[in-house]
């Protein structure tokens, strides 16, 4: 089991939501995430002083997904929310040792 | 200071009177100087009325920011609060300058006023003042109209475009179509008015004019990113501070106290039949509104029922001094399921009008005019039916037609609308480089 | 127009009065009809003030929405907005309807008007317009009555077991106390005024017959889920928005200086000193508070400092046109001290009123009203002081009393209060499909 | 209830009077009785006018309140809230016991007065309630100059400092400088009035004074950690709530209606010229700050419009009386540059003032006393300019001096600031245990 | 050592807090997050527009933990949080490599 | 490759992302939560009531980097944040499998 970490721009988790949805995937965790890559903050003024804002918003989505379905996701989020600009994010695979559905005990496999 | 303690005497002076005649008044008192001196207090309240009336309608502004805020996304919350500001200040200027002369002025032709522009008509400190007060109390009604369309176009209008429509409507549009109506008032002398039509304090001349150019503005601009499914589908933009809204609705009826029994300029008893028909008409759309948004979603709707109080205020606001309280209850209650009905009928028409504006403020402003004369309390004609209905499509071709031509020049010349990124990222970044919030993470 | 026209024309007529008698005022003047102007001057005075004051009390609506939802969670702020835009709505068309009539109407018993229902008594706009002026005043102060409950049943109770009690307490509870009290101010006729019960402008009559409808609701609702740990424990509940309540607290200050002053319903001087009591009431109250939280809690707490300011602004209504400056502050900092108490000993108790609004109206409305007796500037005496606790216990019994038990009956039909888990996830969600902050995170 | 009787049954008799003489009326009616009812009538509307602009004066402490706190950050929004609840209540207290003797006491030596203590000149409610209602006027003017200085010195001062500095300048900072120049509308007599200064509703005697009471505080305070860089460089630290403060500035431009028409504390025809030049004023400031902003930042930016308007409020203060529409506008528009320029010099010189106030009201308020001059109605003189001139210097060395001694003095013995770390944890956690938004995540 | 991520109804944070105290926790780190699992989400209204808001708020709880301990925290995670409705969350279990405590520069097992 | 994850106080974010630009770090990721360590709560008031306040706020910061870079990260972020009190902090190292970067497809080291 792996977990899938994504982060991408704001505007497009509706997008990502209903490629996944397509796959299938029975689950998702969204969460408000600050952060900077290739892509830079710009500048804001406030009452007459310019100041950089570093950190974009973005959101990371997370995914827990059966290994062999792994490639498959990736590939549904790069189409869902790739525009080809600088921002577009970026996908992290970690690995996942274990996995509980508190409601029925079930684990692993059966708790995704 | 000097003018301060000329002031104070005065006071003092009154003060003390009845019990003495203070030393500087050596002129006899007879019956005919007691007659003049009751008018001059009279006149002195009429003063106090009419501006404290005006400085509740001004805070207006402040409610139509806080609606108009509440209502659209945190992403755009400068800018709503930049075009609420600049348009009253923007407002006010041309007002000064030109809309109140081509709405108050001397006519020959019933079209627009050719005097008192740049407050000429104005003698000095010691010449009459009640062109200022009249001018006070105009000009934040002017303003009224010209912020109405902020909330119709927000979230994705350039700033400059912004500022010169709001430049243009009080300036123009609202002050000649006000002339007709109410120009008599001053100096001038309408063609509407002169056939008897009704509209006390702007079911027509203010809200539906506002109406009718936020119609256009809406349309020219056409809908914000997301508005409308690829399938056509209606989607919500939820707005982002409710209680903001709310509020801001609150203190729209506030200033609504001041716009209808204001509006006699007058601080007499008749005031009284208009300040309770304004807040039972409020309080019927209000009933309504929520009461169907009920029957229509299952649940009691608040941006609806907020939207039903404005309707029962815009609606009363034509005859709010010549229906009684009851048809003001009735006049109200049809408003708030007006604006129910017609809020849902613009967003399937796939026109984006964030916070209901056109509405609430055209549509109920039509049918507070028309309502005006089929309640009217002297009873009603074929004939007062036929000027009251004149009088709406009036409204409706001028300001649409003019706003619309306005706005499509504005697009066609130095362009309307920001562009896809710049909206999806905020306007508030785009055209002010700032955030609302910044010490809050926001969505969206 | 036509109207308009008339008023303008008298407008103008006013104010070219003195150096010319106009057209169409042929009856000769005399000193009789000079007197007769003079007065109908005053009216107009009165007019004007009597309403302002009315609009400042209505903007007390706004006042009472943001305390309260800034002292509650962010997921039931759009509920709040609602409660409290309803019952001023529902209120205005209950007491149109009946408890204006029952208040204020004809009555051989003392006990209640029978007549004056649906504003009847108004002749049209010929005749005497005071009724309109009077019922407008009254009519913001029964909603208030009626809005100081929401706070205390906030974030669990029902929407529509609410817009029943809120119809009830407008229609019936409140204006038959207020007969009680008030009847004679137009046709009525109290036992309670007879015995020459002090309470100007309303500790008891609006403020205690709010506070024990609250207590009431919250005694029959209970307490919010998490108020109170397993073992008993007081928990903290912390509101969503204190600088909202903040301003909220501003503005029903600002709203007191057209409720106290305004309850003259004469615009004279007499109401210099009504607001100079409020005024230095309420600062005293902040004092006190602070003070006292500051040594309770070892910190200057904002809760209780803002409460301290409606302390003050509470005890003082009863006795404000009655007792000196300086007694206004004694009574406002001794109020300031009772909240402070009154808060934590209603928590005590577990009773959850998240707001306060038991300690601040009830409590406090009580103090008021034996203040007002205590502090008299004619003197006080062993009857003064009879009448003054026969009314606030009246009060208590008949508010109290009839709150719990439409409370309850509430309860066992058609249910009052939502489920535990649509309390969980908000009541704004439950009750109206609605979240108040839809582009933040919102914890709790 | 008798009061509330007695007032009614007056109100009954001046309704019905014209029509029938009333029993109670037994003295006969004459031209001179005529005569003095009609002073009588002109007084009580002095008293209607000068209290309501009182309350709206107040209703500025909610603007300033609100301003402040969205000009600075989440974690100090309690702490603003509550310095501007007790610097009203503080000053009020203040002001009755000490400040309104020494402002408008009688005084030998024009330096400050020494009766009218307590409110000791008031007889009781028989005698004349004009101190009362002057009183209340002027107490919320005093209490406009204390609440100027908490937007500057927010997010770091003691809160135990900034109550006895708040005590100080209501009780003797304010009132002193007041004396000079506006003891005489009562029963002072000041050095600087005597010269025939002109400062109508207080661009120096409040908004100055106030101004350079905050530029001491903040020079004292230094400035919020992580302001200027390492390198001295000026560094943004963003309000957290913007359109809080738009409405704030709404607010405040409304309060400025009662502001500077109020201080005629007569209702008559003259105020309508001082509504017109106020708002102008305001007008003309936002469009040219924000132009300016425009060219030096690349955007209309929203916090330099805000102050613009601001700016040109506090520009015509002094001269809203004697100068035209005209002037006012053009007063109004130097006033927006002014700000701008003001805002960005103090950032240079490493003051650090979260909210402008020293630019809008320290500076622009000297702008505007100059201009008082300058565009006098009458004509100007150097005679005239230097005594504005004079005046405002005397402003400065007072208010900048009194107010620096006593923040060292504070500083020296209990403390002025706040721990670095309490700095960075925020100011509402260690001075008050609380946080404003309790259920959002809040950064900073 | 591992990491526990547990994803629960956010009023079940209190009694998840004391259930890990009993255990003698000696940390964690909470954050808001939003998802959908079986659970999905509801219909909200917004002037006369239904809408689904698909993403449920829940909290996601973090604690890095001794690899003998992962057990016995699952267990008191789901007696603390587990009602038996659907919605109740899930728990992910991912190798941690290694662990620094950035005041005194202590490592791994002592850093926890 | 490797993540590593560190929570810190919020105010040291600035110090600490000043740190990494040194080390020419190529990307970040920050979100705030909330926690206890060591580093216990406080108490708050509310009208007559305290409450203990136990999370307290903190910012996430992810990092994901070469394995031979996470010694010298470490490093880096101990130095910028670390003021010696309780509640400094702490730094988890976890094994990161693939990486993407959207935008281009490159995947793994490329991608960081
Ligand atoms: N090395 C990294 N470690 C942690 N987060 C990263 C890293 N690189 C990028 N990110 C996250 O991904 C987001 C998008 O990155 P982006 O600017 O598209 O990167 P790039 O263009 O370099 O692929 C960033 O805002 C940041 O939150
Ligand atoms: N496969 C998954 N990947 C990531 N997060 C998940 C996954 N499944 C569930 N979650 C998270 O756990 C939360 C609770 O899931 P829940 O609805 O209880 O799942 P289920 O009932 O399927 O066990 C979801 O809101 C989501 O945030
Ligand atoms: N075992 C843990 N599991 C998850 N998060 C932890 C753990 N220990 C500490 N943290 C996080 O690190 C933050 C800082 O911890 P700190 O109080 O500095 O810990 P210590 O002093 O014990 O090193 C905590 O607020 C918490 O968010």
């Amino acid at each position: 089991m792996k977990k899938i970490e994504t982060i991408i721009k704001p505007f497009k988790l509706e997008a990502l939501k209903d490629a996944l949805h397509d796959l299938n995937i029975s689950g998702m965790t969204v969460s408000e995430v600050k952060g900077f890559g290739r892509q830079k903050g710009h500048t804001e003024i406030y009452r007459g002083a310019e100041y950089m804002v570093d950190f974009i918003p973005k959101v990371k989505v997370e995914i827990i997904i059966e290994e062999e379905r792994v490639e498959s996701v990736i590939e549904a989020i790069i189409n869902a929310v790739r525009t080809g600009k600088i921002g577009d994010g970026k996908i992290f695979v970690l690995p996942v040792e274990k996995i509980i559905r508190i409601r029925t005990g079930e684990t692993d496999k059966e708790a995704i | 200071m000097r003018k301060k303690i000329t002031f104070t005497a005065c006071t003092l002076l009154l003060l003390t009177a009845g019990t003495a005649i203070a030393a500087d008044e050596v002129v006899k008192i007879t019956v005919e100087s007691n007659a003049a001196a009751v008018k001059a207090v009279q006149t002195n309240l009429n003063y106090v009325w009419t501006l404290i009336a005006a400085a509740l309608v001004f805070f207006m502004q402040a409610g139509f920011a806080m609606v108009e805020s509440g209502f659209t996304r945190a992403k755009s919350a400068c800018n709503i609060m930049m075009k609420n500001l600049l348009d009253f200040a923007m407002g006010s200027l041309a007002f000064w300058a030109i809309g109140f002369g081509l709405m108050f002025g001397a006519t020959t032709t019933g079209l627009f006023g050719t005097t008192d522009f740049f407050l000429s008509g104005w003698t000095g400190p010691k010449g009459d003042q009640w062109i200022l007060a009249f001018w006070m109390f105009q000009c934040v009604f002017a303003a009224t109209a010209a912020t109405i369309v902020s909330g119709a176009v927000a979230e994705r209008m350039k700033f400059t475009s912004y500022l010169v429509y709001s430049f243009v409507v009080c300036a123009l549009i609202y002050p000649i179509f006000g002339s007709w109506a109410w120009g008599s008032l001053l100096n001038g002398n309408g063609w509407l008015e002169a056939k008897g039509f009704i509209d006390f304090a702007g079911s027509t001349v203010v809200h539906s004019v506002g109406g009718w150019c936020a119609l256009a503005g809406a349309i020219v601009l056409g809908p914000r990113k997301g508005k409308f499914g690829p399938k056509g589908e209606v989607r919500a933009i939820p707005g982002h501070n409710i209680p903001m809204a709310a509020i801001g609705v609150f203190i729209l009826w506030l200033g609504w106290f001041g716009f209808n029994p204001g509006s006699t300029t007058t601080g007499d008893t008749s005031i009284a039949m208009i300040f309770v028909n304004t807040n039972l008409a409020a309080a019927a759309g209000v009933i309504s509104a929520m009461t169907l948004s009920w029957i229509m979603f299952k649940k009691p709707d608040i941006g609806m029922s907020l939207n039903g109080a404005l309707a029962g205020l815009v609606g009363i606001t034509a005859g709010c001094a010549n229906v009684t309280p009851t048809s003001s209850i009735i006049i109200g209650f049809i408003a708030g399921i007006i604006v129910v009905i017609s809020v849902v009928t613009i967003d399937r028409l796939h026109i984006d009008d964030p916070v209901g504006a056109v509405s609430v403020h055209g549509v109920c402003g039509a049918w507070g005019t028309i309502a005006a004369g089929l309640f009217n309390i002297g009873g009603t004609t074929a004939a007062i039916m036929t000027t009251q209905i004149i009088g709406v499509i009036a409204a409706f071709v001028w300001a649409f037609g003019t706003a619309f031509i306005l706005f499509k020049v504005i697009d066609m010349t130095m362009g309307l609308r920001i562009t896809e990124e710049e909206e999806l990222e905020g306007v508030d970044l785009a055209e002010h480089a700032a955030h609302a919030y910044n010490d809050f993470q926001v969505i969206n």
